[in-house]
């Protein structure tokens, strides 16, 4: 039993991805699904700093200065983006026009909470940026995220404790040990890294799994 | 491949049904989509919102689709004009219903649509007819009135350059309305005057990003009546 | 005693627009005040369509089918002018950007109350269009209008009889007998045609007149 | 003639005082008006509330701004990265002030300003943190709080084009928060790579009409870092 590795979520991500949506990717590890879209399958992906259209990262000598996402790395722009300014880029996601955010989370609860932008009510500095926009505002909010902490504690759980982004927003989870829907039930199992069982898999998850009917 | 335009009206007004609430783009002569108008005509949908600025003139477009009897009520900020008969007669036989907004309340309350807001606080019409029945509330020390989002479930927009993503750019005044309607609706239909190849907008000049529009359908009419 | 002419008013109140200013002229008597003003004194009008920077009337020949006014009236673009959506443009209006703002009324009261848009409560498709955004969102607003309707009944007056298009909204208002400032203590004679007196011009308003202290 | 063009930083920061409110462009490296907060520092205005997306980088700019001591208070949407070690041993120290907002509440808070909106409501942040002392209420069976207008003394912005009458034109993800930025303060101050002759910038492509901007001065710096 091998948990996939970041590449491989990544790539389990963007497998899910059909051409033609428009995709926000939080920073960290779901900025490395598009890498796994192929370009000739024409997603328009979207950086809340006014970027429409983002094509893959440029090779050192090639940056543009002027042409950096959320997460303040360079970027490309493809033939049919578009630049737009700050309100008129959170009218895209608060208007329900993406139509995913992928985002990384501290923890996601049952009925679809997450809490991804602080881990203590008295966090120092705490930053939010986007992602509660972005958690409110898409038509669909994917999670991409270890299934535990490094000390093994679950982050699929039932009730998060850590401070909220945003209330039932999350609507699937990708973890290096599988894909959970968040159901009326709760999470439900979609997809499991072969040669794990449920009964393994509950041991490390923090709220009931639920199989499909 | 990423392909909104569509070959015919026909598919370019695919989806409308009866009852549904249609934002109309234009202002005056410029920016009209007539010809999405007469799709919509040629499909016979009735009982329509219409939301557009003015209550359309002459005997085509708007006018004739309220002539034809299936608008049953139109939200706008200037039904009179010289030639818009059809609506008063229709008005005054009581058989349309008018919603006046102001015209910056009207383009506002979409745009709110088309950004996320559910409602918002404008100190326009403040004391006045048009804050009948709306909460009243200061902020700054300014009396201010609450207006909600006004959506569309569907937009027809004229532009006048399109790629096939659905950026658009429009021409000088035929810009009006048409990017905020189309922000505000869940399917937005666009009438293009120009397919330009995907790359040739230059992406600091395009106006309405492919990401609100839906489809788009090629009607190089020309110019607007002089 | 004459009576200022349409043009006379139009000129009189152009001669009170300094350079720089932005401003937006209402349908009929108002859009003439910017023939009265000169080309090289830089005041740059807007209209509500989207068209900032408005220049002069064209020719006949020269109309460009694309570009009017919001009267529907064909005009020009001067060199500096942009183009924008209707929520920007009232963005303007709305957001206090514009410096002045000139309308035509029916009435004005002496608190400076305004209305310009419906005769009756139960008029025939009122037609408000932008006047209630502009009355209450530009800096200034001024009315150009007759002394008195074609009956003689005065239009400056103690309350508006006609439905309001905006509550202590007018600062200044231009007649055909002369200019009136609203200031706390109501009507302000500003300036009055040759040969009219403060009698006869008060037998024709319907709220006290002040003079100049 | 209309010239908004000022010679001297000195000319353009004229007018900032103790306490003002400053919106302050910008995004990551790209966009940011730094020249100009250099001519607040060397002004020596200070108890400034300060409105940017960053708390600033290194020791340049409003990171330098602020470890003069002349920042009583931030609002930002992201304080940490990197480099924000003076930002965050202010904190740490309780000398600096600290209002977090969601970005595209911050972004639309400043836009409502600019168009005259004194609050809305949002589901942005509805059962967080950032709910706590806000009024909530639904529309269309959504939740949503209510946000109001933000609004500034001053705003600095960097442009890629300016002409005499304050038109401008941004450089690719340059144009972020400055556009909106440009709309929600009394007083508007540009720093531009480029000026242009007035009627070069095509009326179809300017991104903020200079009815937005009170002063623009001329910062031909050239690229932000990479």
């Amino acid at each position: 039993m091998t948990p996939w590795n970041r590449q491989q979520m990544a790539a389990r991500v963007a497998q899910d991805i059909p051409e033609g949506w428009y995709v926000n990717l939080g920073i960290g590890m779901p900025t490395t699904v598009a890498d796994h879209v192929p370009l000739d399958r024409e997603v328009v992906f979207h950086s809340e700093n006014g970027v429409l259209g983002m094509g893959p990262k440029p090779a050192d000598a090639d940056r543009d200065p002027w042409l950096i996402n959320a997460g303040k790395q360079h970027v490309t722009l493809r033939k049919g983006g578009a630049f737009v300014h700050h309100a008129d880029s959170f009218a895209m996601i608060r208007g329900g026009h993406l139509d995913l955010c992928v985002l990384g989370a501290f923890e996601v609860a049952e009925n679809g909470d997450i809490a991804n932008w602080a881990t203590s009510e008295n966090d120092t500095a705490p930053a939010v940026g986007g992602a509660m926009d972005l958690a409110a505002g898409a038509k669909r909010l994917w999670v991409v995220m270890d299934h535990t902490t490094k000390d093994g504690r679950p982050k699929l759980v039932e009730k998060c404790g850590y401070p909220l982004t945003a209330l039932a927003a999350v609507k699937r989870v990708y973890t290096n040990y599988g894909v959970f829907d968040v159901t009326e039930r709760g999470f439900l199992v979609v997809d499991l890294i072969a040669g794990m069982s449920i009964a393994e898999l509950q041991a490390k998850t923090g709220a009931k799994l639920h199989l499909p009917a | 491949m990423i392909n909104k335009i569509v070959p015919t009206m026909a598919d370019a007004v695919a989806g409308a049904k009866d009852g549904m609430t249609v934002l109309l783009g234009g202002f005056g002569s410029v920016g009209q989509p007539n010809a999405l108008v007469q799709g919509l005509i040629d499909m016979d949908v009735r009982d329509l919102t219409v939301v557009a600025n003015n209550a359309g003139g002459g005997h085509v477009g708007l006018a004739l689709l309220m002539e034809l009897g299936r608008v049953r009520k139109i939200i706008c900020s200037f039904p009179r004009s010289s030639t818009s008969t059809v609506f008063e007669e229709l008005y005054r036989a009581g058989k349309i219903e008018l919603e006046i907004v102001p015209q910056g309340t009207m383009a506002e309350r979409m745009r709110a649509a088309g950004a996320g807001v559910g409602a918002f606080y404008t100190p326009t019409g403040v004391g006045t007819k048009m804050a009948e029945g709306k909460e009243e509330r200061s902020f700054n020390g300014r009396r201010m009135i609450l207006e909600t989002a006004l959506r569309g479930d569907i937009a027809l927009v004229e532009a006048w350059q399109a790629d096939r993503w659905g950026n658009l750019t429009f021409r000088s005044a035929g810009r009006n309305f048409n990017p905020v309607m189309a922000m505000a609706a869940d399917l937005t239909i666009v009438q293009t005057q120009h397919i330009v190849e995907l790359g040739e907008l230059n992406p600091e000049h395009i106006v309405t990003a492919g990401i609100f529009v839906d489809r788009v359908v090629h009607v190089p009419y020309g110019d607007p009546a002089l």
